[in-house]
């Protein structure tokens, strides 16, 4: 399965646009918190993951999905969030702590929720994977079309949480798919230092789910990958596990210092930037010109000014709002 | 009620004949857990439900309570109303994340966008000598931790009136029931709690304690199985002309401070009975609750009969040792005359 | 690897104490507990769950461990603490819930522990798979010798426990096996309606773990693979996954009215007694006599009625010793 | 002592300072958890040790609290004396069973035959917006549940002395330390935590609580964080005149009621701060622990300073409404006088 030139241009913007969006979140959050950081200082407070370099997963797994469709994320969920289609307006007012927030500013960035779109976060590792596998059953015994997504670290599949949502979905043949963002780090842990495989598609023998590993951050061997997965779990032919190759070109977090990186693993990543990649590839194979691109990126940016502009303007929560929507 | 319109239920059929009811009405209600198909639940609370609603509905899960109960969380996000079932309150620990991170916050995190409209059904309790992994209440466990109700019915006209409710809730509710008042025989079992229960369905509100004795000398609060040790005991003082008034908690969130108070500062008096354990939870509260509200009320300092900071022992002498009984409260009431 | 007659008669003799044993502790547990059976009476209450017909799996494997070595049981643990060397008088007296017990009468039946063997159990499902995991970690840092065996039922194989300890095993490379004992059942849960895979061994490859099924609950080949395990992780080799089948046949727990079972599995399953078929293959292969069969056998009763004796004649605890060895 | 004397360290070197030293005398004492070796602990609490002790015994784990907790259990049992690291005490929910279940109470299912001697060292509070499931102290959840010491130091001095008692007991020791008192940066920081800290090693004794500030009007109860902000309201409400006693309770198990009772045997009032959540937690427990000892103490009915019942909020203005603070406990004092 290849995308489609609109597919590629979609997949494009969408790139282009979390980037930016997190390029502007970025230097935001350092507002406030310069000479000293303060992670409680400045409009942006609290822990802030940038998926930054992460983007082709997001894009070519959501390429495929509907608005119905169900995705849950995790502590790193801009890209998702943004390739699933949240309201970047709302999500950057959240991520601000405003009250036009999705949430009014009760989450935060690591608890983007958007109904509209299917959207749901877990701050705690793994733990999106079981309120995936409980939507696809939901989908399943309400006869109603479908596919769960849960996109999880590399580091989450030596989780619980990960094995027991597996089997379950395998077990019932729910349309569910778990893709894991190999980033090769959990915050400053290796891969090969906590799990004891080399790849994570192996694992999808432990419940008789294929299992395919993608390699190379590309976001055309991702959209292939999850193009299958999704056919399959829209035919009823049950869940899949897919790992994708990809890079974490920011720190775990801002603030993160990042000791633990061998040398030159950093300048290794940038040079391997999946967005000017995916810019030259589309131009080589004249998938899109230069003008097409232009477009695109100014189509990006603006989308992201205007979020951070609404979410600027927005006005701050009234406190005692704090003990407001604890129940339905 | 007159004898002859009784219809004397226990309260696994109360809980049971709850969630039929509510299924046949409501299609998006299903229930989720270890061995509450075929076997209709080990302490017999899902018991015929298989029988009429089939196996996708009443779903026997893998021992994978972490992710089916997540899986919970995400149905009833997309609409469903899950009824899941832990099957001991002890086994929280293998789970919690998924429950009091997932199903109690998700509503908050949204903004209220998510509802999750789930019920969580677990047993609690000891008294047959199952040991301290199989024997715990955890009632505070549960009660402290913000964004699910926590209820815990007596006897099983609540217990069906509860359960509706809290199928028909928007909110999760974590729905606890004592071991000992199932009606399980093999669990030997409080007669009191098989009560008069209506066949037609209705709702018991959250949020209400309820003063199931009247009494002027002392209040006797509790829950679940410590209400029938609290009216056994208050025949038990009655023979010796002390009145005693026992408040039955029903829910702990939202707990009702006000029915407590009220009684109190009747009888001046306060007994909680608790068989959780005895620091940082129900019994503490309910004496806090009553002098932080008004310190002039009380005529001797209250007293608490509860489970120890003990981890729950096997063998019966001990066992017995450590639970709370009718007859530790009237100790109770003796330390505090004479106090 | 095949056993010697010494090996083949302890693995015999053990087999028919434990079973002996559970004969004897089922008929007392039903004393006072007839005409109305309420677990909270008689001289043994609560839970009893017996492990008759799985004894082939405790004496298999626990022929290659020495008392230094660690094994953490479940639930059912009597076939293995017997098998491990448990003092069966304590044991016993711990399942009377007399003050001579293992624990004094603080644990009772799923709850045995005696540190002379290194032996511990847990209630909670899959949750023997750390500590095992744990004491492998222990004796490898201490670079002592030693071998820990986590037993867990097929049931909890779909447990997050499971998952994490196999990684963590064999991320270290230590000297820990996981033996899952397939009795099929899960309580009232077959294993094809909680477990995605038909058998628990294709699990390894998750782990990069060597796994094994033994079938036909064969005290011969369970030895077997229990023993290609064992020397592994003695050799420094790493961690192994056996999955065994088995039988249970009692109930889940005395007391289960075992309707959910198939009409005529009981019958097939007795009929397959592994007691009686070993019996009978020592005698063909001539690796027993009748005479020596017959000693075994009087050891066995022997050794049961002494710790049932040693059980009933103790006292009970003192009552406000349920207050004390709470901390260390 | 003497300014010249002065040894300031944070809380996060404090800790590490006592590992370090234990570990140069105990060869059984190791470190476990995530990003404990080359990155020091996200909070600090671990820098220097992998150099110094190699990754053997300060070892990374994968992202499986229920595995690596649980063989911590195991390492313990077999004699090792593991330190073991829950990143946030948030994530409790997904390993709580090898916590509760087993690390608490094997020792008394083995008749105390198993020692467990393992600390569970976990980040706790909120304040610099990290939301619902970063932000949670817990303490009332870690101190309901038998079978573990758990402590919560509010100073270095205290965090350094505890760490290495922790480590020495037989026991299981839940160490809960405040993000906010850590001495990170990044994190703020209440300066007053980092204190003068001996460079020899010592022990500071569990189940003593200490008045850290002495007064006659009210005393005020607390813990962590809570110390400090008490400690800032005392010094405001002396401005008025009123002269607050400010206790820090230092360990919740073993609690030190004889100290609390003293001291309020003394002011005739109570506050108790708590930044857990309100209900079924420490703060009522504390409250109940004097009343059920003497109600003739009180001239006031006690005023709880806690974290509401509700999931912990992200944006500043709702998280600092959330919180307790210096203002509300003068508020309290205010609402007290005014009773
Ligand atoms: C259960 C749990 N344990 C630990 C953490 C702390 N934590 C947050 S992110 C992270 C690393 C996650 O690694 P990975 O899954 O690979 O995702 P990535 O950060 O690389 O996107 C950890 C350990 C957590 N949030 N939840
Ligand atoms: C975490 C947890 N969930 C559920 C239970 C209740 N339970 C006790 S035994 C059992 C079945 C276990 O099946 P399996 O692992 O196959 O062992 P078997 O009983 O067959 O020996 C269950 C569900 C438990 N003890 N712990
Ligand atoms: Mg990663
Ligand atoms: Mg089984």
């Amino acid at each position: 399965m290849t995308p489609s030139k609109e597919q590629l241009h979609w997949m494009y913007e969408t790139m282009v646009t979390s980037r930016r969006f997190e390029e502007t979140i970025e230097k935001i959050y350092l507002e406030g918190k310069q000479p000293v950081f303060n992670m409680a200082s400045g409009p942006i407070p609290g822990e802030m993951h940038l998926s930054n370099g992460q983007e082709p997963v997001a894009v070519g797994v959501c390429a495929h999905l509907e608005k119905g469709d169900i995705v849950t994320a995790t502590h790193r969920p801009h890209h998702e969030a943004i390739a699933k289609g949240v309201d970047l307006n709302r999500m950057a007012a959240e991520i601000f702590g405003r009250a036009t927030g999705l949430s009014g500013g009760r989450g935060g960035h690591m608890h983007l929720f958007d109904p509209e779109v299917n959207f749901a976060c877990a701050g705690i590792i793994a733990q999106g994977m079981g309120p995936a596998v409980g939507a696809a059953l939901s989908r399943k015994m309400q006869g109603k079309p479908g596919v769960a997504v849960a996109f999880i670290g590399e580091g989450a599949a030596n989780q619980g949480a990960f094995h027991e949502a597996m089997n379950l979905a395998a077990l019932w043949k729910l349309p569910f798919i778990c893709v894991i963002e190999d980033n090769s780090w959990g915050i400053s842990v290796a891969k090969k230092d906590s799990t004891a495989v080399a790849r994570n598609d192996v694992r999808g023998a432990a419940y008789g789910v294929p299992g395919v590993y993608v390699e190379g951050n590309d976001p055309w061997k991702i959209f292939e990958a999850a193009g299958d997965a999704v056919a399959r779990a829209r035919a009823g032919e049950g869940p899949s596990l897919i790992e994708v190759e990809t890079y974490r070109l920011a720190g775990h977090f801002m603030g993160d210092a990042e000791g633990y990186r061998p040398k030159g693993e950093k300048e290794a990543l940038f040079a391997r930037d999946p967005i000017p990649a995916m810019r030259k590839r589309l131009l080589d194979e004249g998938a899109a010109d230069e003008a097409k691109l232009k477009e695109l990126e100014a189509r990006a940016e603006d989308r992201v000014s205007a979020a951070i502009d609404f979410a600027r303007s927005s006005a701050a929560p009234a406190p005692e709002d704090a003990l407001t929507e604890i129940f339905a | 009620m007159t004898q002859s319109n009784e219809r004397k239920l226990t309260i696994a059929r109360a809980m049971a004949e709850a969630i039929a009811q509510e299924m046949r009405t409501d299609p998006g209600v299903f229930v989720m857990g270890e061995d509450i198909a075929t076997l209709g639940g080990v302490f017999g609370n899902t018991r015929g439900l298989v029988e009429e609603f089939g196996r996708e509905r009443i779903r026997d899960t893998p021992i994978s309570e972490t992710g089916f109960i997540g899986a919970a969380v995400g149905a009833a996000q997309d609409g469903m109303r899950p009824v899941v079932e832990l099957m001991f309150a002890d086994f929280f620990g293998v789970c919690f994340d998924a429950i009091y991170n997932l199903m109690a916050k998700n509503t908050y995190f949204s903004g209220g966008k998510f509802k999750v409209p789930m019920v969580l059904m677990t047993s609690t309790g000891g008294g047959y000598s199952d040991a301290g992994q199989h024997s715990q209440c955890l009632y505070g466990t549960f009660a402290h931790l913000p964004g699910m109700k926590v209820v815990t019915p007596s006897n099983a006209y609540d217990a069906k009136g509860m359960m509706t409710a809290a199928i028909r809730d928007d909110s999760p509710v974590v729905y606890m029931f004592h071991k000992s008042l199932q009606g399980m025989g093999w669990l030997g079992t409080e007669q009191g709690a098989s009560v008069h229960t209506p066949e037609e369905d209705y709702t018991v509100e959250f949020g209400k304690a309820k003063v199931v004795r009247e009494g002027r000398d002392v209040t006797i609060v509790s829950l679940a199985m410590g209400v029938h040790h609290a009216l056994k005991a208050a025949a038990e003082l009655e023979k010796s002309g002390v009145s005693p008034e026992v408040v039955d908690l029903r829910t702990l969130v939202p707990l009702d401070r006000d029915t407590i108070r009220a009684s109190v500062a009747k009888t001046g008096r306060l007994i909680v009975v608790d068989e959780d354990y005895h620091s940082f939870g129900v019994s503490g509260e309910v004496i806090a609750s009553v002098v932080e509200h008004d310190i002039s009320v009380l005529k001797a300092a209250p007293q608490r009969v509860t489970a120890p900071d003990a981890p729950i022992p096997y063998a019966r002498e001990m066992e017995q040792f450590f639970l709370p009984s009718p007859a530790k409260i009237v100790d109770a009431w003796g330390r505090m005359k004479a106090a």
